[in-house]
């Protein structure tokens, strides 16, 4: 068995390359036939808004009005190329970078800084949009992942007869993530159970500082072979091609045949989060060699080339995104802090009488407080 | 609210592991979301047979033989969870919940805290455990206070196969994740089960308020002697001979270990200003040391003597040869009740 | 990617068929060249004896000398054959069923049954045998197994110039632990380390009641594939070929090039253990299909045929047993209950003033009986 | 006995951050044996910069980045254990030491009693924990109880400078697994360091004996305030603004968790007649708990009050906006000291 590394571009998906031309693929190019110049457009809308409210988020961190920002910075294309490949009855299990999905899943973006200024630890309802929370511990949510689209089976919703409802569910997590045995319990329980189920392995290159020599010596890929389970590389920072193998993937699994695995080779353009350096682990060279192969740009370029980008397009995508960082600064300024006994709500569904004693005591401590103030 | 009847039957004679079963067998009839999941629960019905007939009677679909991986199981659980399944976890030994203390730990007692209510998940996990039956390592042990430490998680375990049959339906239709500790050395005690003894339709609140409390097993004046799961027949069989010996001990269940029905015990302790606590688990840091804590707190000044607990020894549980000596017995519960009444 | 499930015989290797025919493989006939019939008739011996103390034991706990008992029966080539590859500086971490290993590595099996009896957790020292005492949480051991496998690497007894003073880590488990999250953990850190660790999986079809199909839908050699470690299926009822593969595979690993896995398919032809009632979820058929592919009974033939089974010594090797089983008997009889004391012996190296304290209280609760007792 | 050798060099500023990093690369300089693992301890030098430099100066082989994998870093440094290597393992924040759980609780705590002595596993096992830094989910929380139950492990937890530069040497040093945990928001706080303060050579049961006892941080006579690691700052401060008031709080800095020094905590109730308890954790079946078990079983008619707790509360560690009224704080502890003199 011949050791590609895992870095190597062996086997990658792409139909629109740096340069930005469009290159074929027999299996993946029909997945993507359906793009028009309009939906393209989308795509870069949704890619360029992104970007301007992660870098929003970014000086909101810097000025102390967040505790911490994890940026999606350089894995839009990835994001927003899979999020379109999802419709309604799908469901998403995030780790914890993916606002693009969040965004193409209706979640409002401002909301998500609820959790980074410390206000809560989940600040959508995630039947409403598909969406599950994010997981801050690295893999668990595979195993939720697997079993949800385990329900989906048993709730008719795959290769029900009827392709618009049939479902699945894709679940994201980075190239780190792939050591955890979480992962590949995951993959044992949705391959016996054939669940349906993409596992989308975004290979940022880096888990924090280390790089994904450290976990292992191959592609992500082909760890799916473990498992007899089809698998798909996909330039990760090809809006096109990632949303073509998850089309493509998604029907798969919905249709009954059980999951998938797709890595997409991507590159995490900032630091891991704003606690992080680095300069530290990783060289301008580096980051100047993946800064050309900008996701954005290439789409920018082909929709150039193609005369399919107006200025005034491009004039509202920039006005939308500045509107939209300033409702996110007003929105995050606005948060107030809650009243202190709901951090006692929703241990339970039901009373225990723990928490109930507890609160009740908080609750009178609090107030003996207020009385001396109200005594003086 | 959840939909559960439970009828009114009438009284039968079940050993606990039937009694479970039997209990298993009504929530799987009453509500279809209820599933079975674990290793070798279904054609062989579980290594205790807890599970016995019920893969043949519900299939495939809703008694599951899981992969051998217990994150797996818990892991998967959750995300039925968020479609509305019951799922009720056998985990085989209770040294071999290990593997999932991650999922329980950090997802499944988290989750409807950090969804702000928006996930429930209505999760059952079994766990057979404690000593007494002459098995290896990780055969044996009590790991209860492990869980009873973390918020979001609701810990019961029966003594008697009247609590076995009620706690399994009700832990099934409460709305909290569930840890339900079987204590193997009772599985095949018998005692009289009221089919009957549930109300017909289970709320969430009804539900959830049975398995919240404790029972007092005995009634008694001179000293309170604090029980649960497999040490409950122990502390009635001291009382009985403490009783021969002229004291009088009250004998409480917990049954609940989260919440820990603290005011039951209080009250109890008030009357007789002694207090005992027995479990198998290690003692430091163990389950009576909460018990001791709250008792000392809010019985303070009725108390006679101090709380005493007679526990596991800290040590790993040892060979099968120890462990007569190594769990709490008659004499040394009653070593500890003489020492209380010295005061 | 073709599904031919776990129990296909797709790649298997075999060398000597359940007819006792010998078959040739290119890659591994090689290592099997250096089988002489004595060699051979030791493996018979080995197996043999194997089974008679196997089967002692089982009567020992059904007289209720033994709280349980875990038979090897059935799994007697791929542990007699995989055994006899290790050398000195090799290292076995087992899971509780290798009594075959154990015997290959100088352990002596009665002192296996001291656990059994409920005397004690492990009945020998790991370090005088090159074998790891057993672990029964299913998969765990195979992380310790790599990590002793990066140790020999950084001791310098890998590739070191000196063939014979090479070694490797051989880690026995089951086809059911593979889906433990530990080995696949253990195959990542394997792998980026190059440890010297043979993952050697006996698959006898059953984790106790749950059939390798529960596990996973393709050969769990192809797990490997996941890692890019080469991986062998074997015979596992052949002892000659699961000798030839397990040669290679401790070749392979000793002299630097990292993992392998291999995967004996073999047939566990007893019950899980005496507490088991296979009856409950497998057929007669299927036992009988089985039964006519004794690992023991193929040598026999292809000895006999070879007119290398000498009546002599089977008689010997039958008298042996009998000798072995009556030592066993005696020994499990002979042995009393320890002092109580010694259950708090070994919790910590150096004292612990919560295990002291506790260990004084309870020699003196225990004395005031003695007292009792003398004053009456 | 290990062939630890301590050099007397005086007395430096140091963070606790810096005093652990010296103590680790003292430690590797003395014993070629000692390794470090973990997730991004190498070129970045650990999340909170503890192990900065170490690679630089030790290298690929002694400062390791690992796959991510916490179940991989224990389990391996256990082999590795089992070969002479003394791993020293960072979990990067204490909420995800869950997925190594099993490791730890099923394996490195009892390998030395099932193998009767025959297996020494002197590793240690860092865990940044506690709150009050503003982090999200999973970087604020307290599981020490969640080990201190199981037997096998020794558990410290430094609370200054001092404490963290000989501990973690001793803790290395120590025949038996540590548990060493760090109270992060204590990372940056400074004190003077003697780096000369253990003995030159460090025995095994030197060692252990560092790590296994408590220090009374402040003297006093009306009333004993346990405290550990994050806390024993705040107890300190707790003790100057009673005395102020004109109470004398005596506060005893923990330090190792297990063993407990019950007898010094014991000591000092006896003395004051009142103790008060105080800890981040979750309050119910935490550490708090076994302390007042204790000091009620040994100091029961000394006490003129009953053992008050102020910890964490039973909910999960809430979004960081709260972490001030969820954490014990002054008033919080105030109270309680005003509670126990009433009596
Ligand atoms: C179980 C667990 N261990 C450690 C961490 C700390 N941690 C947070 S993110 C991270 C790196 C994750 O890398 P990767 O999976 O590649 O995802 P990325 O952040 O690159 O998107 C680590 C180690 C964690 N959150 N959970
Ligand atoms: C973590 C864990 N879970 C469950 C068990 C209970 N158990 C003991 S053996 C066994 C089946 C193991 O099957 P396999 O790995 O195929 O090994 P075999 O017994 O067939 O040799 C199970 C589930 C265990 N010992 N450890
Ligand atoms: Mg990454
Ligand atoms: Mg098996």
């Amino acid at each position: 068995m011949e050791n590609l590394g895992p870095l190597s571009e062996d086997g990658l998906v792409r139909l629109l390359n740096h340069q930005g031309e469009v290159l074929q693929d027999q299996t993946f190019s029909p997945y993507a036939a359906h793009l028009t110049p309009e939906k393209l457009r989308e795509f870069w809308h949704d890619m360029s808004v992104l970007r301007a409210w992660d870098m929003e988020a970014m000086s909101l961190q810097r000025q102390g009005e967040l505790g911490l920002w994890v940026q999606s910075y350089g894995q839009e294309a990835a994001q927003i190329g899979s999020g379109h490949a999802l419709r309604d009855p799908d469901f998403v299990f995030p780790s914890y970078r993916e606002h693009g999905v969040a965004m193409t899943r209706g979640v409002d973006l401002p909301s998500i800084l609820r959790i980074f200024r410390g206000l809560e630890h989940g600040s959508w309802v995630p039947a409403e949009h598909g969406f599950h929370l994010y997981t801050l511990v690295i893999g668990a949510h595979a195993l939720h992942a697997t079993g949800y689209a385990m329900g989906m089976d048993r709730d008719g919703l795959v290769a029900s007869g009827d392709a618009d409802k049939d479902g699945a569910v894709v679940c994201y997590f980075g190239d780190g993530a792939t050591s955890q045995g979480d992962i590949a319990e995951s993959m044992t329980f949705a391959s016996v159970n054939k669940a349906p189920v993409v596992f989308f392995c975004q290979n940022n290159q880096f888990a924090i500082s280390e790089s994904v020599t450290r976990q292992t010596n191959i592609p992500l890929a082909d760890r799916a072979k473990g498992w007899g389970m089809p698998s798909i590389r996909v330039d990760g920072n090809d809006v096109i091609a990632c949303h073509a193998v998850t089309q493509w993937a998604l029907e798969h699994a919905r249709s009954g045949n059980g999951p998938v695995f797709i890595e997409a080779l991507t590159y995490r353009m900032g630091a891991h989060t704003t606690s992080d350096d680095p300069t530290r682990y990783r060289t301008k060279a580096d980051e100047e060699y993946w800064s050309e192969r900008d996701p954005i740009d290439r789409l920018t370029t082909y929709l150039e080339g193609a005369d399919e980008l107006p200025d005034e397009f491009r004039e509202a995508v920039a006005a939308e995104g500045k509107a939209l960082g300033a409702r996110t600064r007003e929105s995050v300024r606005g948060w107030s802090k809650p009243a202190t006994l709901e951090m006692f709500d929703h241990v339970y569904a039901e009373p225990h009488s723990t928490v109930q004693a507890e609160r009740a005591w908080f609750e009178r401590y609090e107030q003996s407080f207020a009385d001396v103030e109200a005594s003086n | 609210m959840s939909d559960a009847l439970i009828n009114a039957t009438g009284t039968t004679t079940m050993t606990m592991a039937g009694a479970i079963n039997a209990g298993l067998r009504a929530a799987m009839e009453r509500d279809p979301k209820v599933l079975l999941m674990g290793e070798d629960i279904g054609a062989l019905g579980g290594v205790f047979r807890v599970t016995d007939g019920l893969h043949k009677d519900f299939g495939d679909d809703r008694v599951i033989d899981t992969p051998l991986a217990e994150s797996g199981i818990v892991g998967t659980a959750i995300g039925l969870g968020m479609r509305g399944y019951r799922s009720v976890c056998e985990i085989q030994f209770e040294g071999f919940i290990f593997p999932a203390y991650n999922q329980i730990t950090t997802q499944l007692a988290k989750m409807h805290y950090r969804s702000q209510g928006n996930i429930t998940l209505p999760l059952v996990i079994r766990v057979p455990y404690a000593g007494g039956i002459g098995a290896i390592e990780h055969h044996s042990e009590s790991p209860e206070a492990l869980f009873a430490h973390t918020p979001g998680l609701r810990i019961f375990s029966p003594a008697t196969p009247q609590d076995a049959y009620d706690g399994i339906q009700q832990a099934i239709a409460a709305p909290d994740p569930v840890m339900f500790f079987e204590p193997k050395a009772r599985y095949w005690d018998k005692g009289e089960v009221n089919t009957g003894t549930v109300e017909t339709r289970l709320s969430d609140a009804a539900a959830t308020i049975g398995i919240s409390g404790s029972r007092v097993a005995r009634e008694g004046t001179d000293v309170t002697l604090v029980a649960y799961g497999p040490t409950v027949r122990l502390a009635l069989q001291s009382a009985e001979l403490a009783a021969q010996a002229g004291t009088s001990v009250e004998v409480i269940d917990l049954r609940s270990i989260s919440p820990l029905d603290s005011d039951a015990v209080v009250k109890s302790a008030k009357k007789t200003g002694r207090v005992v606590v027995t479990h198998e688990a290690v003692t430091t840091f163990g389950v009576a040391a909460e018990v001791s804590a709250r008792v000392t707190e809010q019985a303070f000044f009725h108390l006679h003597a101090p709380v005493l607990r007679v526990g596991g020894f800290h040590t790993p549980y040892p060979g099968a040869t120890f462990e007569h000596e190594y769990l709490p017995n008659l004499d040394r519960v009653l070593d500890a009740v003489d020492r209380v009444m010295k005061h």
